[in-house]
């Protein structure tokens, strides 16, 4: 069996409802254990004092607000050369939580911001590609709400989402280009120098893995909730079209 | 090609006096600020590049409104489209006419406007290099942003909000070469990065906008 | 120079409107399509144009063949008629337009500016165009709106002149265009059937 | 309960406190969403059955 | 004319998000100023009344490009012309639901804004105040300057260069009564004339426009 | 209930193209106008629904009392049809848009929105609005463009149940409508004589 035979609506329905209970789980008992190991069982550090803790939600957030739009990027890419209507779905699905968890990374890190560099905001490279993508989300909600035909909108998107992933890209890596900024650098790379010690490495995975899973259960619920929206509307035309 | 960047140009131009009027907005834009801000020349000064540059940006925002949109209403495009022209050449012409209407003539003017906005003295010449550097991305990259919008009525707004975000590197790099320009600090870098900019969006994003026009003209 | 057409279906807004067309046409040869309002005529000759994919069959015809004329005419009202003759011209890298003028009865109006004209005088500058395309396959959707007698008459000598010279046309109307010598096809047998219902991944027809 | 947070409480409960909103708000209207798509979709179909039963003893 | 209103909000609001797009673009002015001025949080802070406001206007300007081109296009305003209502009315309405999709959340989301602008805390309250006052003149008076352009094609950009000067007393205005009141200064008269301007519009330009359109129509 | 126009002469980008037009319309008349393209239809109808006016001459008619169909619809893409018709019943006062939906066979198309109408549908949809404005004189300006067969005979009927109702019609067309008891009005001999040149106030006719 391909794989692409779970690009088939229904094959996805029948998946997708039996992995969804599996996947909530998880993403709940991961998300709410590691929030709860780094909030209330881990020490203050002794330069940041207790705004360590805005770690668990920064970085987490961040990082998915970056890989959602790199998820949307293949499942446009999908769409674009293999027509799979289940892909462009998934895609408009991921949108708004790429969105909210963008805006979570650019909330906790401002407040952040501000005891740690004094300023709430600076013009850095990564925190302006951030911002800019938290804007295409926008673009890209938008763009999606204003174009009637589903198929159109879903090219359209899918060329937006291509041109956007050079901000993703940005604000994952410009780092490495950059050196100039305020902003922190790789903390949890595998290279053991720049690493955050493991009292605060493990709830942190922890976390990360919680908002993965969080992204994926919204994502399947939210994309199941797309195709039911798209064969309403396949069944009214039908009926408009008979009557 | 040729006849259609020479089409745009006259059609600009008879409605109305295209040149003109992205001139008159720049300026208009360049006036407010201060009229808001208050009248103090220290921040005057130095908010000046900024100023400047978003302004530029909006006068090529609010004449790009229409660059694809007036050619879908009247059936143009479809006509285009079945004509032996590429696509993509019809995106880079009809670019190209309304950076020579909009963003040539703001490169020109930009000088008095520093002049009005209290700008350092030796940010004159590099606000017109960045300026002539940067333009030509506005002119490319608003025109991917109307060729995603072009089948939508009321579609300006939406397409401001897919451009605006899209022009804030060009405006970051190109404000920050006037204001170092200005303040005679070493800005090689950031120009780099604006040209950069620029040829980036000239060579990939005609062939972006003319897919959405071809999937737009469904 | 033969427009081929096989088992084309076509769709408008996401459902499939048409379904089952085939048909070819020759040099010299004319067909005209029929139906009622809403049946799909300008939704086909889209198709057909290329400007939206098929749903299903093949439209075959030699690359850069054919000119489109909808029912907006791409008429720019502040070009003078010469002049928006001329730009199409050159697009299409020919030059003349003097025949065009001809043939459709503009030469009074050629410095006129296109928005200076009534309803039926921008409608044969929209078909004046069809002239200066130099493309062999005319698709025309409804070309005869607003025009009037003697004009629909001007009109159907320049249609035949092009097919004497070995061009096609396919053209959607709801008058008769005095032509005798096209062909007609309804097009009211190949409406599409709604598809069969219940499996969830018909969803996407 | 809290552990105790020093000078900067408010600003991490103030993270906490957003973050969190935002979440139960994205969660809470993906929900609401889901059940109520759920529902017209139920509702369609039903009506299409209907339709479709009717044809077929019409036929 | 309640029917008209009706219609124009119901238009605005299934054009894709009317509401959300207006806000969308004011927040994205408000952004790209300190892109452009640089990030030095004195100077920001300064320049936020004026930013703001010069955003709100702008947010505006764009907003309006279409209020009667559309329909003017789809010959919608020959009807309405031979309609019972007076087209004084239906300027009215009009510019009302303009107010409503765009001045109304301006004035809701302005707080936020000015957050991020860095605004003196005791901005705020006046800043929603000026807004909610100064708005509807914006509203008012672009549907004056639509109304004059409004058989143009291309008649954006003209429409901008007529309405932004009109737009200039309510600027400064507004502006100096966020400002004033962000400084802890009197600030009664500012409001006062804001408001004076306010009423001013309302009353009188809603028949400048019906008379622009009606010779437009022609 | 009569329309009297009397004298009547009527400009179009400041030049004159028709005058000396003069005739009455009572209840229960329809005229219709004829003339080859470009001799003035569109000028009259607009003249004298008031959208432009006159250069000399009088129009005479009870205020409030015509409805105008012109080239364009007046019809909102994103509304559906019946929003639409509701709107305009709504703005002249009236209720009931569903004898307008039956005149028009759109009951059908009620629930669609009007952008993925096809040209003749929506042509359908703007002549319908004629009967929720409630008016007793209409103005139509080539109604009949892009409708099929059926659907103008579905507008002759709805016409002529408007003149017995009392009503009037102006209507400017190319093709026939089968309304035998109208009057026909050629406008050619009423064109304008070009003013004899030289005289500079003439350039302010
Ligand atoms: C408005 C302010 C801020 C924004 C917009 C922001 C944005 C980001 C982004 C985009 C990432 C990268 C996500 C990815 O890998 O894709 C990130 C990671 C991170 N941020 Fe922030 N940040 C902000 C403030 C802060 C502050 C104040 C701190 C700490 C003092 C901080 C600490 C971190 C850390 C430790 C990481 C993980 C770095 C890595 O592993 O790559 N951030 N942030
Ligand atoms: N955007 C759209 N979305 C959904 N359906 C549409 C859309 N546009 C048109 N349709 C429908 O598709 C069908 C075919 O339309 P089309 O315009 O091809 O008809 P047509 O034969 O050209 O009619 P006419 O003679 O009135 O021009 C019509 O029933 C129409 O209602
Ligand atoms: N804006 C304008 N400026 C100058 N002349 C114009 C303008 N618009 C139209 N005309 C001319 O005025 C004359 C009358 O135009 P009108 O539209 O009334 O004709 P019509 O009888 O309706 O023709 P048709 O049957 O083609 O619709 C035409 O000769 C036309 O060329
Ligand atoms: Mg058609
Ligand atoms: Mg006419």
């Amino acid at each position: 069996m391909s794989i692409w035979e779970y690009a088939n609506p229904k094959k996805f329905m029948e998946t997708s409802a039996r992995l969804l209970p599996w996947v909530t789980g998880f993403a709940m008992v991961s998300l709410l254990g590691g929030l709860f190991w780094g909030f209330f069982l881990t020490p203050d550090d002794f330069r940041q004092g207790s705004t360590v803790k805005i770690i668990y939600l920064h970085v987490p957030a961040a990082i998915m607000g970056t890989s959602a739009w790199f998820m949307m990027l293949v499942t446009s890419l999908i769409w674009l050369i293999r027509r799979h209507h289940v892909s462009a779905l998934a895609a408009k699905a991921a949108a708004p939580v790429g969105l909210t968890f963008t805006l979570i990374g650019l909330v906790t890190g401002a407040i952040w911001g501000q005891p740690m560099w004094g300023t709430w905001w600076a013009w850095d490279p990564r925190l302006t590609a951030f911002l800019i993508l938290g804007l295409f989300y926008l673009g890209y909600i938008a763009l999606w709400a204003a174009v009637d035909d589903p198929d159109t909108a879903a090219d359209l998107t899918s060329v937006l989402c291509i041109v956007g992933s050079v901000f993703a890209f940005l604000s994952r890596y410009a780092i490495l280009f950059w050196n100039q900024g305020l902003h922190q650098g790789a903390s949890l790379s595998l290279d053991a120098e720049e690493n955050v010690s493991d009292v605060y490495a493990w709830p942190l995975w922890t976390c990360i893995a919680g908002f993965l899973l969080l992204f994926v259960t919204l994502v399947l619920l939210r994309t199941r909730t797309e195709i039911r929206a798209r064969r309403m509307a396949a069944l009214l035309s039908r009926e408009r079209m008979a009557g | 090609m040729r006849a259609l960047f020479l089409r745009d140009l006259a059609l600009a131009i008879r409605a109305g006096g295209g040149f003109g009027l992205g001139l008159a907005f720049f300026l208009l834009v360049a006036v407010l600020m201060p009229l808001g801000v208050g009248p103090d020349q220290g921040v005057l000064g130095r908010i000046a590049p900024g100023v400047l540059w978003v302004g530029a940006l909006l006068a090529c925002l609010l004449s790009l409104d229409r660059l694809f949109a007036l050619d879908v209403e009247d059936g143009s495009l479809d006509l285009l489209a079945t004509a032996p022209l590429p696509l993509e050449g019809v995106v880079a012409a009809k670019a190209l006419a309304h950076w020579v209407v909009t963003g040539l003539p703001l490169v020109l003017a930009a000088p008095v406007l520093g002049l009005e906005l209290n700008l350092a003295p030796g940010g004159y010449a590099w606000l017109v290099v960045s300026l002539l550097v940067g333009t030509p991305a506005l002119s490319v990259i608003g025109a991917f942003g109307t060729a995603l919008t072009v089948g939508l009525k009321r579609g300006g707004l939406l397409m401001s909000l897919l451009v605006l975000p899209m022009y804030v590197p060009t405006l970051i790099f190109g404000a920050e070469v006037v204001r170092r320009g200005a303040a005679g600090l070493e800005f090689g870098g950031a120009l780099v990065f604006l040209a950069a900019i620029t040829l980036g969006a000239l060579a990939l994003l005609p062939f972006a906008a003319a897919a959405a026009i071809r999937v737009n003209l469904r | 120079m033969e427009l081929t057409i096989e088992d084309l279906a076509c769709a408008r807004g996401g459902v499939r409107v048409l379904e089952g067309i085939g048909f070819r046409l020759g040099a010299g040869q004319a067909m005209v399509l029929r139906g009622p309002n809403g049946v799909g005529k300008t939704t086909l000759l889209r198709t057909v144009a290329g400007l939206q994919p098929a749903v299903a069959g093949r439209v075959s015809l030699p690359p850069e063949s054919l000119a489109y004329a909808g029912h907006a005419d791409g008429v720019k009202a502040t070009l003078t008629v010469a002049e928006n003759l001329q730009f199409w011209a050159r697009v299409h890298g020919l030059r003349d337009i003097g025949a065009a003028l001809m043939a459709m009865n503009l030469a009074a109006l050629a410095d006129r500016r296109a928005g200076q004209l009534s309803a039926g005088q921008r409608r044969r500058l929209g078909l004046a165009r069809l002239m200066v395309t130099g493309r062999f396959v005319w698709l025309l959707d409804e070309p005869t709106v607003s025009l009037d007698a003697g004009s629909v008459a001007l009109f159907a000598a320049m249609l035949r002149g092009h097919l004497v010279q070995g061009g096609a046309a396919l053209i959607a109307t709801h008058i008769d265009l005095g032509l005798d010598e096209a062909r007609v096809l309804d097009l009211t047998p190949f409406r599409a059937v709604s598809p069969p219902q219940g499996a969830f991944d018909e969803a996407f027809a | 309960m809290i552990p105790d947070l020093g000078k900067y409480a408010g600003a991490v409960l103030g993270a906490y406190g957003a973050s969190i909103l935002l979440l139960v708000l994205l969660v809470a209207v993906s929900l609401w969403q889901a059940a109520r798509i759920k529902r017209a979709l139920a509702g369609v179909e039903a009506r299409a059955k209907a339709g479709a039963a009717t044809e077929a003893t019409d036929a």
